[in-house]
This record gives C-alpha cells, structure tokens and sequence, in this order.
C-alpha cells in the first residue's frame, strides 16, 4: 500500500538514527536530491549509506558527510568526494569499496530472493580477500552476498499514484534495483501523474516496490 | 609523424582494434579520443556503464541534458538506436561477455596481462566498473603512455599497484608499439616509425620477444 | 447458507484475507473465482507469474488478445496502472517476497504447513510457479475442499504427495473450516455453520487444536 | 554484428543435430512459432530444447517433439502436451522438469556472467535432491548453475535494424531473457522498423543481444 506526501520531510520523517539508506543516482545524476536534502535538515545520524558515489561537497551526499551524520558508506566510486576521503583519514567515516557491478548484483540479489552469488569479478585483487572463492570449470569465483537496506531513497521522472515509476535516459541507473532492495523504498519524482497514464509498457519500476511517493518539490540537474 | 600528439596516435591506433557493427565500451583518458578518429561509415555502438548503449558525442554547449551522462560523468549524447539500462542490467551486459571489446587506460600492465588500473598510492579510491569490464569481456585492448611521466617502466614483470584483474589484458598499445599478451609472455607485433626494438626493450621492464611479423605502426 | 456452491463459499472466505493495497498471486482453481466476490472499492492489483502485475478479468466473448494471458494461459485483461514484466523480473519479484499475498490450491497440506500441488502420481508433470511462490511469498493461503472426492483427508500428519514446498502454509480455508498453521500444529480458527468440531476432526487426519476464539465462518 | 534475413528458413538454416536451443514463449503467447515452424522443416534432430512448455500437439514446440526431433526437453510445465507424456514413458524423450523461477534464474545467471546462484525454492522437494544445501543465516538454500544454450529463438513485436526489440503484453514472459543467454540469438518479429523508431526509453531488448532478425512470415495468434 502506498503513502504519497507533501514534502520530502514528511516522507522521511521516521527515519531513525542507525538507519541503512540505500540512495539511487550516478554521480548527480538521478540523484534523490530532496529527499537526501530531507535527511540533512532532520539531522538523522548514525548512518549507514550505500551509493554508488559520494556526490560532491556542495550536493547530494556530500552534504550528509559534512554533517558528521554518516558512520559508514558502501560504493563504488567516491574520487570526486573530498570529504568523504577527508572523513575517512580522520578515521570518522567507514568506507567500503566495491567493485560496482558486484555492488549492484548483491542488490538485485536482496530483492530477488538470491542468498548468494558466484561473480568472477575481482578474483586475485584485494576486493576478494578473505572472501570464499571456488572454481567453475575454468574460473574462479567469489561468493558475494545479498546487499539490503532499510530504506532505498530513489528518484524517478513521473509516477502514478499506485507507484508505477518511469526514468529519464541515464538518471535511471542504480534507482530501479535499489527501489526493490530495501524494506521501505521512497521514490521522490518530478511528477505524479493518474493511474493509467503510464503505458504499461514503458512502466519500469511497478508500484509494488514502492511504499511512499512525493514530488521533489526542486531539482537543480547538475552536471558534476 | 607530424605534429599529432602521442596520445592521438594511440587513439588512432587503437581505433583499428574496433570492426563494423562492434559494440565497445571506452575507460576514461585515452580511450575517450577513439570515437572522433574511427573510420567514417561504420556501425559501432558505444556502451558506458553507468546505462546506455549508443553513446554518442558530447552535445554542443548549451544542449547539455542532466540525465544523459556517461561513466565519467560528462555530459553526452544518445545516436539513433541507443537504449538505456537499469545498473544491475548494465553490469549483467558486462559480466555476461556481451561486449566485443573494452579499451580502457592503464596505470601497469604484467607481462601475463594482470592489469592495475584503479587505485594509485596515497588518491582518493574508486573502482567503479574497471573490475567488472575486465572480468567480462572478451577482449581488453590497452590504451596508454609506454612509460610513467619520470620515465619509468609500465609494462612489468609483476604489477605493483593494486589489481584490477588478473590475466585479461590481451593488447598494450602505447605510442611506441603495439604489444600482444601471449601464453608465452609479450610479443612485440608492431613498432613506432623511428623507434629501434632496443628502445621500446628499454622501456619496458619485462622481456619482449619480436614477432617474425613484427610491421610499423601506421 | 443458501444454494450458493461450496467453492464459492471458499473463494468468499479467502477474499476476506485480501486487504486493500495489496499485491496477490492467485492459483489456479478456487483462487480464481477471489477477485469477482472482493468488496467494492478495494485497489487490489493481481500478479500473473508469466509477466502481470495487474491482471483484470477476462475478456468480453471475441475480445481476447492472444497476447495477453495468465498463468493458466486463459486470455485476461490488464486495469489501469497494470505493467508487464520479463520472466525472470516476475520470479524475482516472486521470491524476493514483494507479494503481500499468494492464494493457492493443494492436493494436501500437513500440520506443519508442508504443500503439496503440483504432482498426482500418474499425471502428466508440471511445476510451474508453484514451488517459487512458496519459497518466496510472505502469506500462503491455502482454498481446497476439505477432502478428496472419496472422502479421504487432505490435511495430513504428512503429506503422501510430491512436496511443493516445506512448511510453507499460513492458513487453510475450505468448505467446513478455516484453520491456522502454528508452531504447535493446527488451530481451527472458524467453523462452517451447521458443522460440529468433531466433524471437522473426523475429516482432517492431523489433530486440531481448538481456538479459544473459534467462530462460524461468515 | 547483426544479420537480417528473409524468411524464417534461412535464419535457421545451419542449426546443426545435436544444438541446445531455448525457446521463447509461455503456453502458445509469444511462441517464436515461425522458427519453430521452420527447425521442423529442416528437420535438425538430436535436440536439447529449453522451453517453459512444450506446445500443444498441434503448435509449436508439439510438431517437433512429434517429428522426434528433440532427444530432451527442460522446463516447468508440461501438461498441455500429449505427446510430451507419450514420448516419456517410451523413453523417446528426456524430461527435466525445473521450478519456473530457478529455470529463468539459471537462464538469467548464464546470460549475466553469475556462476552459482543460491535459491531458497524446492528445498526439501524433489527438485533439490542430489544438489548442494547451504543455509543462509535461517534459509536452507539450493546451489543452482547457469543454463545456456547455442541458440535462442525468441520472438518479439517489433525490432529495428540493429536489432533493437520490444515486446507485446505478456507475450515478453521468458523472450528477453533467452536472448541473453544463448551464443546465437535469432529473433523473429511481427514488424521490422527502422533505427531510430523505437523510443531508447521503451527497447526492453537492446541489439547487442541479437544476432539475428526475420520478420514472421505469419503469426496464428492462438490461445491454448
């Protein structure tokens, strides 16, 4: 059953400290800026945040590492981050570099039902150590598993009020894996439409993955 | 040789590595140059990553699109057939040996063709895709300056830097040969007009053997 | 209780476990009969495993769309808001537990909430979503008659039958009873009108407890 | 590189004896009925065929299973054929039978690059016997392998000339999945369209996936 609200701040509302926060976009793009600026206002803590990227220090997650609000982050790319590196040398942030292909297998894995997969990607580099490796026929493998969270923060172009979510171009990347990842996912969209007005065709997250929907009430569509 | 720059030359080199109706996905650096110098008339579509096949150029100034990037975060534009994908499609694409080819850049190369790639002393980390590119896809030709900017080797016995994957590269080009990893080691295929075999040797820290078809780098 | 079939006092009862919001897969059968006797004003959105979310009732006699079907491959239709999925979305889906609900029949059911429904001996085989739907679906209820044709029971200490899945059943409803699969076996929650506990008991081979609630089933 | 073809018989006209084919299709919707049509013509024997279902006695997958061609058949359902059931218990014909899920997890995973996938399904069934077990946290998991084929016959809508496809209603099912798993794919069409006519947005099947293209030369549309 899905919930759609006024604002981002009442949509994240009851996030709790501690909270694990999966958060779509590549670099700034499809990011869920509102609902992550949400985040920063409420001053949520304790974090643990998976995203492929950091965003910069004037946007997106940078602005949730410069608050001190997150213990750790999972991701695949966080160069253009100098806080994050900052915070990390500090020893104040945690950080996990995954491969990011592996990154988004372990997140389908979680909302497919998959308890483990075998992935030839980065065999013999320190992203296997101590990881468990088997051979299949010639190749060797690690067993790398399901990546969940409690909340996956996503952004979409339009949605309909039962949660049906269509992207534009390349701001869909992590958004729709991560939506069927998380134990509550809330999509922030530039536009609600009604029922029906999404073709079922073109419909690329259906409703059923999503449990709280608003319409970010402003998108800056940076460039990094 | 005319003025071209080193890393022109590489790129057009390289370019040579890509057939009609290939699908290619391009590292930043280098490799982002070899779109502008493939031959006129051929199909090739691009693939970045981050969720589009089909890239196309950079868009004029002023037509950038927020939405359309590519794997390095730059502004870019879609051709005519392309089509986005979901990460966990996009990296499915990867892994599953869809691509024909990958040129990427390189920090070392080994001579067995372990690659590092991702992560220097002392930056900022980030892996983003290089891992799963290598272990996917079937061919990795790689782009790069023979040496490093104080005239060291890149071309190794063993690579120093962290991995990025083990065993995949199959061709080094560099702007002064074009190297093929073999079962037996490197095998010098080709050789920059005006550069002697010794130099490129010298260059190079583990040992080359010359092929008997050994020809000059147009 | 009116001449109304015992099927359709089933499909009535089984409704009511169908909350509004919901997503529900529907077996084939006695589930399929769920959606026209739901309360009006309800947004339930049915999934189809061979690719609907969304699946509406059959079609108007020369309206069937060859191209739109359910599991039971029976020509549907879509309502608005429905979308279509590829396989392997669909069962990811499945057994990733989005469904709030799966409504299925069954040949048995034993105590401890084991499935079978999908293989009689001597017919031909098919397994179809079944074994995924249990494995991932967070709420199984399970509509049968109570007993087989000749009497015999269908809930078992054990099932005789190719399981489906293990203690995977949530509750069961049938014509005489609506009974809780628990830790400590089965509680029979409500009782047909007209129907004694000791007739219930007599036609379930696995012992009852009785709820302390026990109602008539509406 | 994609090749488009004329007819049906010419894109399949070097399957050879002995290939694994997978064939798209859920009962007779979206049924690559041509190339079907046009494998039993040629009459390729010794075949493996993945399929979800094994056609009717008069359509699809049924005509080459009444020709023998086919010495196996994998997939999840297989009571609407007849012959399917007479074959087997002559022993004409192996049947493998697999939970739809796992079949199209394997056929994902070998398209995907994954080697192993844990599954909770079927565990404690028949289907798990002889297979590895493996317990994730409070979940009993079966080890599943990657399921590939030489060729997959897969059937869309529509498909540009680059090999582009996008489906109808459920007649998608398992099409798109197959045509990532299989060293040959040949898709068949109702509607070849130019390169550029299909929105980037709405392409479910990227070219890359398909090395070859026919336009059906007709399409029954039956229901079972």
């Amino acid at each position: 059953m899905i919930e759609i609200f006024a604002t981002a701040e009442e949509a994240i509302a009851d996030v709790p400290d501690g909270s694990t926060i999966m958060c779509g976009g590549f670099g700034l793009c499809g990011v869920p800026e509102n609902l992550v600026r949400a985040l920063g206002a409420k001053g949520t803590r304790n974090l643990t945040v998976i995203s492929n990227n950091a965003g910069v220090d004037t946007f997106g997650l940078g602005g949730l590492l410069a608050n001190g609000q997150v213990k750790k982050i999972l991701g695949s790319y966080f160069r253009s981050s100098e806080i994050c590196a900052r915070l990390q040398a500090s020893g104040a942030l945690e950080v996990e570099l995954l491969p990011q292909g592996t990154m988004v297998e372990r997140i389908r894995a979680a909302g497919a039902g998959v308890f483990g997969v075998y992935l030839p990607t980065g065999v013999g580099t320190c992203v296997a150590e101590g990881k468990e490796v088997r051979l299949f026929g010639a190749t060797e493998c690690v067993l790398e598993y399901p990546l969940a969270a409690d909340y996956a923060f996503i952004r979409a172009y339009q949605g309909d009020r039962l949660g049906n979510l269509v992207y534009r171009k390349t701001a869909r990347n992590f958004n729709p894996v991560m939506a069927k990842a998380a134990r509550i996912t809330i999509a922030e969209v530039e536009e609600i439409v009604e029922v029906g007005e999404l073709d079922p065709e073109v419909i690329v997250t259906p409703g059923i993955f999503v449990k709280r929907l608003v319409k970010g009430a402003r998108y800056e569509r940076r460039i990094e | 040789m005319s003025g071209e720059s080193s890393k022109t030359r590489i790129a057009r080199r390289a370019a040579r590595e890509v057939r009609d109706g290939y699908y290619v996905n391009l590292g930043i650096g280098i490799p982002t140059m070899i779109p502008a110098v493939l031959p006129e008339g051929m199909t090739v579509l691009f693939h970045s990553e981050n969720g589009i096949l089909g890239m196309g150029p950079p868009p004029s100034p002023g037509e950038e699109d927020a939405d359309l990037v590519d794997a390095g975060k730059r502004a870019i534009t879609a051709v005519p057939g392309a089509s986005y994908l979901c990460s966990d499609d996009s990296f499915a694409l990867v892994r599953g040996g869809h691509l024909d080819l990958a040129i990427l850049g390189a920090f070392q190369v080994s001579e067995r063709g372990d690659l590092a790639n991702w992560s220097l002393p002392g930056r900022l980390t980030g892996i983003g895709g290089a891992m799963d590119l290598v272990a996917g896809t079937r061919r990795i030709v790689v782009t790069m300056e023979h040496t490093t900017r104080d005239g060291q080797p890149k071309i190794l016995r063993e690579c120093t830097y962290p991995l990025t994957g083990r065993r995949v590269v199959n061709l080094i080009i560099t702007e002064l040969a074009t190297i093929e990893i073999t079962e037996r080691g490197l095998l010098l295929k080709e050789i920059a007009p005006g550069v002697s075999v010794d130099e490129v040797q010298r260059a190079t820290e583990a040992p080359l053997t010359v092929d008997r078809w050994l020809t000059l780098m147009e």
